[in-house]
């Protein structure tokens, strides 16, 4: 009879560890997983942004350099040309 | 309730009484990082996001992909591990 | 093509698809004389005729001498707000 009980008893006890095994493991593994995906798209989001941002300075540098090249290239035109025009009006 | 659900019920409150099931919970998460599992995660969030384009994925989207393979992933040897710390405490504090 | 390459790439021809290329470049033109770069500019080229004589100067010549401070003169401010405006249009109108 004590011996009956007692693998009663062991038995009873490797069910409720099995049981209290998993219930934990269940509560860890969504705590985990909630809280791994829910950074992973921060940091997705955040690196986007940090590119969208990079690329937007690029993208204004650019035009900006483009902008400036022909204007100063139009300007010189027009001062060298208006300078050689009035040394012309002056020798004549 | 039946004679398993009190005893397990009273397991249950000894453990948190105790501290042990914080304890536990704390190993796990430890295990889960020392093992690679939480990397091995990261990358296939990575992925999923790849796949599906950040504009179209949410947290409960990516939680919902995802959870089945982290289910997967999880080491018998850690699982092993936790049982066997939980069977120690029960054989300590679970009297007949 | 690398995720940085692609998204520059998608930025410029957004800008360009909605003529907001165009419409920023006649901003920056129109804030360079607003702000006293093309008078700057003019009496710089000036001197520089003056130094090394008008018959000794090309148009090149003068390009390439008065680059540096054609780029340095540009205010801050103005190129702030060209980085704000594109900001704005890319929150308006480009799924990124």
């Amino acid at each position: 009879e004590e011996a009956r009980r007692k693998q009663e008893h062991e038995m009873l006890i490797a069910q409720i560890s099995k049981a209290l095994c998993e219930e934990i493991a269940k509560e860890v593994l969504k705590e985990c997983i909630e809280a791994t995906a829910a950074c992973e798209i921060k940091q997705a989001l955040e690196e986007k942004a940090a590119c969208v941002a990079r690329c937007s300075e690029d993208a204004c540098n650019t035009l900006i350099e483009e902008t400036l090249e022909s204007e100063i290239s139009k300007l010189a035109n027009d001062i060298l040309t208006a300078e050689v025009q009035r040394f012309r009006k002056f020798v004549k | 309730m039946s004679k398993e659900a009190q005893m397990r019920a009273t397991i249950n409150q000894k453990l948190i009484e105790m501290g042990e099931r914080e304890r536990l919970k704390e190993l796990l998460r430890a295990k889960l990082i020392e093992c690679g599992w939480k990397d091995q995660l990261k990358a296939h969030c990575k992925d999923v996001i790849g796949e599906k384009g950040l504009e179209h994925v949410t947290v409960e989207d990516l939680v919902a992909e995802i959870t089945p393979k982290g289910r997967a992933l999880v080491p018998d040897s850690v699982k092993k591990e936790l049982l066997q710390r939980i069977r120690a405490f029960l054989a300590q504090h679970a009297t007949l």
